[in-house]
C-alpha cells in the first residue's frame, strides 16, 4: 500500500466528478477547438482510470488497453480534429441549436437522470455508484452532443463521448472485453474516424458548408 | 483452416484489384475472384451440410445457421456482380470512385459480411459489423454527387450511433454472463453463452437490458422502424448493385445477428421477453413502411421501403417462434434476398433506358424495355406475396403460424398491410409499365451480363415458389435446429 | 270422365273469352246510355281478321311473326292452370300460380318483342309502358296469391281452390278480403282496363296495349285479341275460383257439373257488371300515377301476407 | 388414388391446361401449333366433364396428392360438390372456347393471340384448381391466379388510363377479398392443426361459437368481393365489360360461381350453417344485390355493363337462395334448406349457361357491326338470324320465362320462401314469405330489362350504317351460341336432367335431409306445359296465311327513319322515373338554337346516374389511408438530427417498458 496505492483509490473514487466537469464544459463550449480540448481531457482520465484498475486489480493487459486509450484517444484524435479544422478551415464555432445556458441543463439534468438509473439498477452490478453513472452521462451527454450541435465535426466528437461512455462503463463494470475484442474496437473507431474524415472533406467540397442540419435534400 | 479461406480471398482479392488500373482488367479479376469465392463458400456450406459444424481456432465457427447465411450471400454477391459487371460503364468522379475502388470495396464488404456470419463470438461479430457499415459507406457515396454524399455520411452516422448501443448490450451480456461465473474468455463465445443460457439467467433483468440495447442497436441495421432512416436514402443514392447488396445481404447479416442474440436471450429468461419486443418492431416496421410505399416518388425509394417492410415481416416470424415461424423467417430472408435483388436490378436498367427514377415520369415501358418489364413485373408479384412465387409460400408459412398461435390482432395488420403494400405497388407498376412511353431509348435489349443476372434471379424466385429442393429444405432444418 | 272435364274447362275459358268481351262492352254501352253493338260481336271481328290477309312492317322479322302466336299459347296454356266448375283443372293440380303468373309473363314478353319489331315509335311506347306496369304489378300479384297459399298450406291452385271449399263463407278472413283487394287491382292492370289502361282508345298518350298491337293486322291481330279476351277471363275465373268457389262440385257428377255451371255463370255476371260500372265510373289515371295504384296494392297483398300469422292458428 | 381412366382423364386435364397448351404456344408462333393448342384445349374440357360426371355418379372420385412436390400440403379431390362445379367450368369451357378461336383470330395479332391463349388456358385451369381443391393452399394457390390471370386477360386487350384504373380497382379489391378468404381458412388452423379440408371438416364439431361466426363473416366478405354482392360489387361492371367478350364469359360464367362455390363449401360443408343470424344478413344483402342489381342493368345502354349488372343481379338471386337455406338451417328444418340450396345452385348452373351465352352473344354483336351501344344497334335479327334467335333464348332463359332454364331456378327459390311459412319462427314465417314480393319484383324488372335488350339490339330498324352492314357471325362463333342455348332448353324444358343430380348431390351437404317433392313436380310438370305451349303453337302455326309488306303505320308521313324509333334510353325511361330515388339522375336537356323552341335544330338530352359507392363508400376509405401514409411520410424530415433523437427516443422509451415491465 504505497503511494500510488492511494493514488489508484483516489483517482478510482473521484475522479468520475471530473468528467462530470468536463461534460458540463462541453456542453457549455462554443469553439470546436475547446470541445476537443475536453474530450481530450476526458479521455486522459478515462485513460487514468484505466491504468488505476490494472493496477489495483493486478491484470497485465489492461495496461495495454490503457495505453491504447492514451495514445488513440487522447494524442492520435485530438491531433486528428486539429489537422481538420485546419484543412477544412471552417468558422470554428459548433453551432449549437441550444443556447449554454439550456445545455448545461439539460446535461445536469442527464447526470441526475443516470445518477436515478443507477440506483435503480444498481441492485444488479456490484460497482461503486458514481464511475458508472459517470459513463451513463457519458453516453447520454454524447448523444446530446450529436443531436443538438450542427457541425459534422461536432457530431464526430459526440459520437466519441458516446464511445468514452461504454468504454468506461465496460471497464468498470467488466474490467474491459477480452484484448483481441478491445483492439478490434479500437481498430473500428479509428477507421470509423478516418471515414468521417473522408465524407466531411466531400461535404465541404460538395456544399460548401459543414452543417449537416442543412443536409435536407433526401426525405419522404 | 477451410474457414479461412473464404475471409482471406476477398481481402487479398482487394489488395489485388487496386494494382489494375484499367477497368476491364478489373472486372474481369473480379469476377474471376466472384467465381472461387463463390466455389469456397460452397464446399464451406457442403462441409457443414455433411460434416457439420466448421472450427478456426476460437474465433470462427460455421454451424448450419452459417451455413444457410452464406448461401444466400454467395448466390446474391454472384448475381450481383455479374450485373454489375455490366452495369459500372459509367463511373462517379473523383477518388474510391473508379470501378477498381468499386471492386475493392465490394469485396471488403464482402469480407466484412462473411465473417459476420462465421464469427463465434459476439465481439468479433459486433466488430465486424461495424465493418459492414465502414466498407460500404464509401461505396454508397460512390457517385459522389450532392444525394449520395449525404446519404452516406447520414448511413455511417446513423448507423454507427446504433451499432455503438449493440456494442454497450454486447458488455451488459457478458457482465451477466462473467457474473454468473462464466470464464471471461469465453464469456462471449456463442455456443458457450447458449450452453451456459440458463445459469446467465440469475439476473434476467440484467440479459433483458442486454437485449433492449442489442435490439435497437442492430435494429438500426436491419431498418426496423423507427430507426430506419438512413435505409431508404443510402438504397436510393447508392449505385443499384449495392442498393442489391445493402438491401439483398446487409440486412439478412444484421437479421443473423439478431437471431443469435435472440437464441441465447429466449433460452435464458424465455421466449416471452424478447419475441414480444420483436414483434412490435416487426409489426411497427410493417405498418410504417406498407403505408410509406404508397407515398413514394422514387423508384428505389420504393424498393428500400418495401425492403423495410419485409424485414418486419421476417421480425414477426422470428418473434412467433414455433417451427412455421422459424422456417417461414428464414426461407423469408433468403426469397426476399434474390426478389429484391431482381427488382434493383430491373430499376437499374429503368434509369440506364429512361434516364430518371423518378416514377410519375416513367410511362409505358412495357412496349419500350419489354425484357425489363417482365423482370420487374415476376419481382413485383414476388415482393406483394403472390402465387406461385417463392415469397408467397415464407408468408403463408407466417401467417398459419400466427394463426396457429392465435395472435389476433398481428395477423389483422398483416393482412391489411399485405392488402396495402399490394394497392401500393399496383399503383406504381401500372403508372411506369403501361400508357404510351414518351421517348423510345436507344438500345432496348438486355446486355449478356443483365440477362444472366436478371433472368437466374427470376427463375429462383419462381423455382423456389413451386417447391423447396431437398438439400435446400435440409439445409433450412439445420439453421432451425441451431437456433432452437 | 275427369280429364274431359278438364279439358272442357279449358275450351271453356277459351272459346268464352270473346263473350266475355262483348258483354262488358254492351254494359258498358247500357252504362252510357247507349245501345251498344251485339255481345257476339267479338266472334265476328275474329272471323273476319283470321281471313283477312296480314299487312306486315318491311323491317320486321321473325319474332315479329311469331310473337303472337306464341302469346296466343302461353295464355292457352295458362287458361289451362284454371278451375272452373270443379276443383281441378288440366294442370291446376300439379301446376302452381307461380307457373301460372309465369305463364302470361312469358306471352307478354313475346309481344312487346313485336311491338319492338315494328320498328315505328309506338311500338318502343307501348313496349316500354307495359314493361312499367307488368314489372311492377307481378309482385302484388303474387303476393296476393301467396297469402291464400300459406292458409291453405299448398301452392297448386287446385289444392287452394279445395281448401277454400272447404271453409265456411262466414268465416272467411282478413287475409281474403286485402288479398282479393290487390288482386282486383292488379287484373285491372294486367288486363289493361281502366283506370290503368283504356281499351278502347288510340291516343298515343294514353295508351298501352294498343300501342303495342298498332303494326298488327289480320289473324295476327285476331290471335291477340283473343289471348288478351282469354287473359280476362282466365283471370276472372281465378278470382271466383280462389275467393267464391262455393257451388263448385269436389267429386264429378251429372247435375252437380250444371249446377257449378250456372252459379259460374252467375259469380262471371256479377264480376262483369262490377268491371263495367268500374270502367265507365273511374277516369284512366296518368301515366306515372300507375306506380302508385300498384304500389297500393303491393302494400295490401303484404299486409295480407303479414296478417296470415295470425289467421293461420 | 388415381386409378383407372378416370384418374388418368383427370391428370391430363390439369397436364394439358398447366404444361402442355403454354409450352406449345411458347414454342411456335405458328398457326398449326394454336390451332393445336384449341383442340388441346377442348379435348381437356370434355375430359374434365367425363371426370366430373363420373365421379359424381361414383364417389370417391379421384385425388391428386402432389403434397411431395410442393412446399405445403397440394392436393386435388373431386368429392360430389367438386365434381357439379367442374362439370359446369368444363361444360361452360367447351361452347366458350369453340367461339373464342376465331374471335381472337380476328380481333388479335399473332404475338397477342398466343398469349391470350396461354392466359385463356391458365384461366380454366386456375378455376379447375379452386373447385377441386382439398387442401387450403391449393385453394389459396388458385384464388390468386384466378384473379391474376384474368387480369392479365383484361390488359392484353389494351391500357388506356381508364382499362387501368379499372384492373387496379379489380385487383386491389380482390386482393382483399382474398386476403378475407386467407383468414377465413387460416381461422381453423389452431383447431384443425394442418388446412386439409378433412381435417377442418373434423375440427369444426369443437370450435367455439365466435370463432365459428368470424369464419362466417369472413367467408362472406372475401366470397362476397369476388361474388359481387353489393357493396363490394364495385369492381364487377368496370372488370367485366372491357375483357375480350369470351374472357367475360368466363368471368361472369364461371369465376363469379368458384365464389358461389367457396361459400357453399365453407357455409354448408364445413360449418353446417352460419350462426342464427347467418340466414337475415346474407337475404338482405342478397336481396338488395338483386334488386338494385337489376335497376343499374336496365339504365344501361352498353350491351356489355349491362350483362354485368344483370350478374350481379343474378348474383343476388343465388344468395337469396343461399341464404333462405341457412335460414332453414338456423331453425332446424332440413327439408327446406335443401330446398333452397338446390334452387341456388340450379340457378348458379343455369346462370353459368345463358350468362356466358349473352357474352358471348354480345361478342358476335360487336364483332359484326363494332359497337356495343344499344343505340347504335338494331336491325341485327334479318341480318345475323343464328345469333340473334340464341341471344333471344338466351334473353327468355335470363328473364326467367317459363320453358327456359331460368324459370326453374327461381321457382325453386320462391317455392323454397313459401315453404318458410311453415317454420315455427314467426320472424322467419314471415319474412321469407313476404321475400317472394321481392324476387318477383326482380323478375319483373329483369323481363323488362330483357325485352330492352333484345329489342333494341336485334328489333326494328338498325341505329347506325355499323348495324346496317352487319353480317351473320362465323361459323366457329354460331356453333358456339347454338351449343350453349341448346343447353339453356333442354334444362328449361327437361329439368330433371339437373335436378335429380342436385338433389343427391344436396343430401351430402344437409345430412338427413330428404328428397324435396318440388323438385319432383317442376320436373313433372314442365314437359307437360310445354307440351302444350309448343302444340298450341304449332297448331296455330299451321293455319296458312298471306301476307304483304306494308310501310309501317308513320301517322301519315312521308316515311320512317331510325331516329323515329324509340332508343334504349328512352325504352328505360318510365322505370328510371320510377326509381329516381335510386338513380338519383342528373339531367341536362340543351335545345339548339335556344331562341326558337319550337323549330329546334338539334336537341340533346343526358341523364346520368349519380350514385356512387366508390365516392360513397370506398373514396374516403382510401383517402384516410393515403393521408395518413402523407402524414407519416412527413417524420421522414431529412435531418439527421432528428433520425438520431428518432433512435434514442426509441431507446428510452424501451428502457422504460423494461423498467416497469417486470
Amino acid at each position: 500500500m504505497g503511494l500510488v496505492g492511494i493514488a489508484t483509490e483516489k483517482i478510482l473514487s473521484s475522479f468520475s466528478v471530473f468528467l462530470f466537469l468536463t461534460i458540463l464544459l462541453l456542453a457549455v463550449a462554443r469553439r470546436i477547438s475547446s470541445s476537443v480540448l475536453l474530450f481530450g481531457l476526458q479521455s486522459a482520465i478515462i485513460a487514468a482510470e484505466v491504468l488505476a484498475t490494472a493496477f489495483q486489480e493486478k491484470l497485465p493487459e489492461i495496461y495495454i488497453v490503457g495505453a491504447l486509450v492514451f495514445v488513440i484517444k487522447v494524442v492520435a484524435i485530438p491531433r486528428a480534429f486539429f489537422l481538420l479544422t485546419k484543412r477544412l478551415k471552417t468558422v470554428r464555432d459548433v453551432k449549437a441549436s441550444t443556447t449554454p445556458t439550456q445545455s448545461v441543463f439539460i446535461v445536469a439534468a442527464i447526470i441526475y437522470l443516470s445518477y436515478a438509473a443507477v440506483h435503480s439498477y444498481g441492485g444488479a452490478v456490484h460497482v461503486p455508484d458514481d464511475p458508472l453513472a459517470a459513463a451513463i452521462s457519458l453516453i447520454l451527454t454524447g448523444a446530446f452532443l450529436m443531436v443538438s450541435r450542427k457541425k459534422a465535426l461536432m457530431q464526430m466528437l459526440g459520437l466519441l463521448v458516446l464511445e468514452n461512455g461504454i468504454f468506461l462503463a465496460a471497464l468498470i463494470t467488466t474490467f474491459g472485453m477480452p484484448l483481441v475484442i478491445e483492439i478490434g474496437i479500437f481498430f473500428d473507431i479509428l477507421m470509423g474516424l478516418l471515414l468521417m474524415g473522408i465524407f466531411t472533406f466531400r461535404i465541404s467540397d460538395t456544399f460548401e458548408h459543414l452543417d449537416v442540419s442543412k443536409l435536407r435534400r433526401l426525405r419522404g | 483452416m477451410l474457414l479461412l479461406l473464404p475471409l482471406a480471398i476477398p481481402v487479398f482479392g482487394a489488395g489485388l484489384i487496386l494494382l489494375f488500373h484499367n477497368p476491364r482488367a478489373a472486372t474481369r479479376l473480379a469476377l474471376l475472384l466472384a467465381g472461387v469465392e463463390i466455389a469456397v463458400l460452397g464446399t464451406v456450406v457442403w462441409q457443414v451440410h455433411t460434416h457439420g459444424e466448421l472450427h478456426q481456432g476460437r474465433y470462427l465457427r460455421a454451424d448450419g445457421l452459417s451455413a444457410f447465411f452464406l448461401m444466400g450471400i454467395a448466390i446474391v454477391s454472384g448475381l450481383v456482380l455479374v450485373y454489375a459487371s455490366g452495369y459500372l460503364r459509367h463511373t462517379g468522379e473523383g477518388r474510391f470512385s473508379s470501378p477498381r475502388w468499386f471492386y475493392a470495396l465490394v469485396f471488403l464488404f464482402l469480407f466484412t459480411m462473411i465473417s459476420v456470419c462465421v464469427s463465434a463470438n459476439l465481439g468479433l461479430l459486433w466488430i465486424m459489423m461495424e465493418g459492414t457499415t465502414l466498407a460500404s459507406a464509401l461505396l454508397v457515396g460512390f457517385y459522389n454527387t450532392e444525394g449520395a454524399v449525404e446519404a452516406g455520411w447520414k448511413y455511417l452516422i446513423v448507423c454507427t450511433v446504433g451499432i455503438a448501443f449493440a456494442l454497450f448490450g454486447t458488455i451488459v451480456l457478458y457482465l451477466a454472463a462473467v457474473k454468473a461465473g462464466m470464464n471471461p474468455a469465453s464469456a462471449l463465445d456463442w455456443v458457450s453463452l447458449m450452453n451456459a443460457a440458463p445459469r446467465i439467467a440469475l439476473d434476467p433483468h440484467l440479459v433483458k437490458l442486454a437485449f433492449v440495447f442489442v435490439i435497437v442497436g442492430y435494429g438500426t441495421k436491419i431498418g426496423f422502424v423507427p430507426m430506419h432512416s438512413w435505409l431508404p436514402d443510402a438504397h436510393a443514392e447508392a449505385p443499384t448493385p449495392i442498393s442489391a447488396l445493402l438491401s439483398a445481404v446487409l440486412l439478412n447479416c444484421a437479421m443473423y445477428a439478431l437471431m443469435r442474440y435472440d437464441a441465447i436471450v429466449s433460452r435464458s429468461v424465455g421466449p416471452a421477453f424478447p419475441h414480444v419486443l420483436l414483434l412490435i418492431f416487426g409489426v411497427m416496421s410493417m405498418v410504417v413502411a406498407g403505408l410509406l410505399i404508397l407515398v413514394q416518388r422514387n423508384l428505389k425509394r420504393l424498393m428500400a421501403y418495401s425492403s423495410i417492410e419485409h424485414m418486419g415481416i421476417i421480425a414477426i416470424g422470428l418473434g412467433l417462434g414455433g417451427p412455421l415461424g422459424l422456417f417461414g423467417a428464414l426461407l423469408h430472408t433468403f426469397n426476399h434476398s434474390i426478389a429484391k435483388s431482381l427488382l434493383f436490378f430491373s430499376a437499374g436498367n429503368i434509369r440506364h433506358n429512361t434516364g430518371t427514377l423518378r416514377m410519375d415520369e416513367i410511362q409505358g415501358i412495357s412496349r419500350t424495355l419489354p425484357q425489363t418489364t417482365a423482370a420487374l413485373l415476376v419481382g413485383g408479384l414476388a415482393i406483394v406475396g403472390l402465387p406461385p412465387f417463392s415469397l408467397f409460400i415464407s408468408e403463408f408459412a407466417i401467417l398459419s403460424e400466427a394463426f396457429a398461435q392465435a395472435r389476433y390482432l398481428v395477423v389483422i395488420l398483416f393482412l391489411a398491410m399485405l392488402s396495402v403494400v399490394f394497392g401500393g405497388f399496383a399503383f406504381h407498376f401500372f403508372r411506369m409499365l403501361c400508357g404510351e412511353p414518351d421517348r423510345r431509348p436507344e438500345n432496348s435489349k438486355l446486355i449478356p451480363s443483365e440477362y444472366i443476372a436478371m433472368g437466374m434471379a427470376a427463375l429462383c424466385v419462381l423455382f423456389f415458389g413451386v417447391r423447396i429442393p431437398h438439400v435446400f429444405g435440409r439445409l433450412l432444418q439445420e439453421a432451425i435446429a441451431v437456433l432452437q | 270422365m275427369k280429364i274431359t272435364l278438364d279439358i272442357l274447362q279449358v275450351l271453356m275459358l277459351i272459346l268464352g273469352a270473346p263473350l266475355v268481351h262483348g258483354i262488358i262492352a254492351r254494359l258498358k254501352a247500357r252504362l252510357q246510355r247507349r245501345r251498344g253493338a251485339s255481345i257476339w260481336r267479338p266472334y265476328a271481328e275474329l272471323f273476319k281478321l283470321l281471313r283477312k290477309e296480314e299487312l306486315v312492317p318491311p323491317t320486321s322479322s321473325a319474332v315479329f311473326r311469331l310473337a303472337p302466336i306464341v302469346l296466343f299459347g302461353a295464355t292457352v296454356c295458362a287458361a289451362a292452370f284454371v278451375p272452373v266448375v270443379h276443383a281441378s283443372a288440366l294442370l291446376g293440380s300439379r301446376g302452381d300460380f307461380f307457373l301460372f303468373v309465369y305463364m302470361l309473363a312469358l306471352g307478354r314478353f313475346f309481344l312487346s318483342l313485336g311491338a319492338l319489331d315494328g320498328g315505328s315509335a309506338f311500338g318502343g311506347m307501348g313496349a316500354s309502358r307495359e314493361a312499367l306496369v307488368s314489372s311492377l304489378a307481378e309482385a302484388p300479384f303474387l303476393l296476393g296469391l301467396v297469402a291464400i297459399a300459406v292458409l291453405a298450406t299448398r301452392a297448386d291452385i287446385a289444392g287452394m281452390v279445395a281448401w277454400t271449399l272447404e271453409q265456411n263463407i262466414f268465416n272467411i278472413s282478413a287475409v281474403h278480403i286485402l288479398a282479393f283487394t290487390s288482386l282486383a287491382m292488379v287484373i285491372l292492370a294486367e288486363t289493361g282496363r281502366m283506370p290503368v289502361d283504356n281499351p278502347t282508345t288510340h291516343l298515343e298518350l294514353t295508351m298501352i296495349h294498343e300501342g303495342m298491337v298498332l303494326e298488327y293486322s289480320g289473324p295476327s291481330l285476331a290471335l291477340i285479341e283473343w289471348a288478351s279476351a282469354i287473359k280476362l277471363h282466365a283471370m276472372l275465373a281465378l278470382l271466383i275460383a280462389l275467393f267464391f268457389p262455393w257451388g263448385m262440385v269436389s267429386s264429378v257428377s251429372g247435375w252437380g257439373v250444371v249446377v257449378a255451371l250456372l252459379l259460374y255463370c252467375a259469380k262471371t255476371a256479377v264480376l262483369m257488371i262490377l268491371l263495367s260500372v268500374i270502367e265507365s265510373a273511374v277516369a284512366k289515371l296518368r301515366m306515372y300515377l300507375v306506380p302508385d295504384f300498384l304500389g297500393v296494392a303491393s302494400a295490401l297483398s303484404a299486409l295480407a301476407v303479414i296478417f296470415t300469422m295470425w289467421v293461420k292458428r | 388414388m388415381l386409378t383407372g381412366p378416370i384418374g388418368a382423364a383427370f391428370v391430363f386435364l390439369l397436364a394439358v391446361l398447366s404444361v402442355f397448351v403454354p409450352l406449345i404456344l411458347i414454342a411456335s408462333r405458328a398457326e398449326g401449333a394454336r390451332r393445336l393448342a384449341v383442340a388441346l384445349i377442348l379435348t381437356a374440357s370434355f375430359a374434365g366433364c367425363v371426370v366430373a360426371v363420373s365421379s359424381f355418379l361414383r364417389q370417391p372420385g379421384p385425388v391428386l396428392d402432389l403434397s411431395r412436390a410442393t412446399p405445403f400440403p397440394f392436393s386435388l379431390a373431386v368429392d360430389r360438390l367438386s365434381a357439379f362445379f367442374l362439370l359446369l367450368v368444363c361444360a361452360v369451357a367447351i361452347p366458350v372456347t369453340i367461339f373464342a378461336a376465331p374471335y381472337f383470330d380476328l380481333h388479335y395479332s399473332e404475338r397477342r393471340r398466343n398469349w391470350t391463349w396461354g392466359f385463356f388456358s391458365m384461366f380454366l385451369l386456375s378455376m379447375i384448381v379452386v373447385v377441386t381443391a382439398a387442401t387450403g393452399f391449393a385453394f389459396l394457390v388458385g384464388w390468386e391466379l384466378m384473379t391474376l390471370v384474368s387480369a392479365g386477360l383484361i390488359l392484353i386487350e389494351g391500357d388506356s388510363t381508364e382499362r387501368r384504373h379499372n384492373v387496379f380497382i379489380y385487383l386491389l379489391m380482390m386482393h382483399v377479398g382474398a386476403a378475407a378468404v386467407a383468414a377465413c381458412f387460416f381461422l381453423f388452423l389452431p383447431y384443425s392443426h394442418s388446412l386439409d379440408f378433412g381435417a377442418i371438416r373434423a375440427a369444426c364439431l369443437g370450435m367455439p361459437g365466435g370463432i365459428r361466426a368470424a369464419i362466417f363473416l369472413a367467408a362472406f366478405v372475401g366470397f362476397g368481393a369476388k361474388a359481387g354482392l353489393i357493396p363490394m360489387h364495385l369492381w364487377l361492371p368496370r372488370a367485366h365489360p372491357i375483357a375480350p367478350s369470351p374472357v367475360s364469359a368466363l368471368m361472369s360464367g364461371i369465376m363469379l360461381k368458384t365464389a358461389v362455390y367457396g361459400f357453399v363449401r365453407f357455409a354448408f360443408d364445413f360449418l353446417a350453417g352460419g350462426p342464427w343470424w347467418s340466414g337475415y344478413v346474407v337475404l338482405v344483402v342478397a336481396a338488395v344485390t338483386g334488386l338494385l342489381g337489376i335497376l343499374y342493368a336496365i339504365a344501361e345502354n352498353d350491351l356489355k355493363r349491362l350483362l354485368a349488372y344483370s350478374s350481379v343481379e343474378n348474383i343476388g338471386i343465388i344468395f337469396l337462395g343461399l341464404g333462405t337455406s341457412l335460414m332453414f338451417l338456423a331453425h332446424g328444418a332440413p327439408l327446406g334448406a335443401a330446398l333452397a340450396l338446390v334452387a341456388a345452385l340450379f340457378h348458379a348452373f343455369n346462370h353459368a349457361l345463358f350468362k356466358s351465352l349473352l357474352f358471348l352473344g354480345a361478342g358476335a354483336i360487336s364483332n359484326s357491326t363494332h359497337s356495343v351501344n344499344l343505340n347504335e344497334l338494331g336491325g341485327l335479327q334479318r341480318r345475323m338470324p343464328l345469333t340473334g334467335s340464341a341471344v333471344l333464348i338466351g334473353c327468355c332463359s335470363i328473364a326467367g320465362l317459363p320453358l327456359f332454364n331460368g324459370f326453374v331456378g327461381e321457382w325453386l327459390t320462391f317455392r323454397s320462401f313459401l315453404a318458410g311459412s311453415t317454420l315455427i319462427n314467426t320472424k322467419a314465417q314471415i319474412i321469407l314469405p313476404l321475400m317472394v314480393g321481392i324476387l318477383a319484383l326482380i323478375g319483373g324488372l329483369a323481363a323488362a330489362c330483357f325485352v330492352k335488350t333484345f329489342g333494341m339490339a336485334f328489333l326494328g330498324r338498325p341505329r347506325s350504317t355499323g348495324a346496317e352492314q352487319a353480317e351473320e357471325a362465323p361459323i366457329g362463333m354460331r356453333v358456339g351460341l347454338a351449343l350453349l342455348s341448346a343447353g339453356c332448353l333442354a334444362i328449361g324444358i327437361l329439368p330433371g336432367l339437373l335436378l335429380r343430380p342436385l338433389v343427391t348431390l344436396v343430401q351430402v351437404l344437409v345430412p338427413g335431409a330428404g328428397v324435396p317433392e318440388e323438385t319432383l313436380s317442376i320436373a313433372r310438370i314442365i314437359p307437360w306445359t310445354a307440351a302444350i305451349v309448343l302444340g298450341t303453337v304449332a297448331l296455330v302455326a299451321l293455319f296458312k296465311r298471306r301476307e304483304r309488306i306494308a310501310r309501317t303505320w308513320a301517322c301519315g308521313l312521308p316515311g320512317l327513319t331510325s331516329r323515329m324509333q324509340y332508343t334504349s334510353t328512352v325504352f328505360s325511361k318510365p322505370i328510371r322515373f320510377v326509381f329516381a330515388r335510386v338513380y338519383r339522375p342528373d339531367r341536362k336537356v340543351e335545345e339548339l338554337p335556344a331562341d326558337q323552341p319550337y323549330f329546334p335544330v338539334s336537341i340533346s338530352y343526358r341523364s346520368v346516374r349519380t350514385t356512387s359507392y366508390e365516392r360513397a363508400l370506398y373514396r374516403p376509405f382510401v383517402d384516410g389511408v393515403v393521408s395518413l401514409a402523407y402524414r407519416l411520410r412527413r417524420l421522414q424530415t431529412g435531418n439527421i438530427q432528428v433520425y438520431l433523437l428518432y433512435i434514442f427516443l426509441a431507446l428510452v422509451s424501451l428502457l422504460t417498458f423494461l423498467r416497469f415491465q417486470r
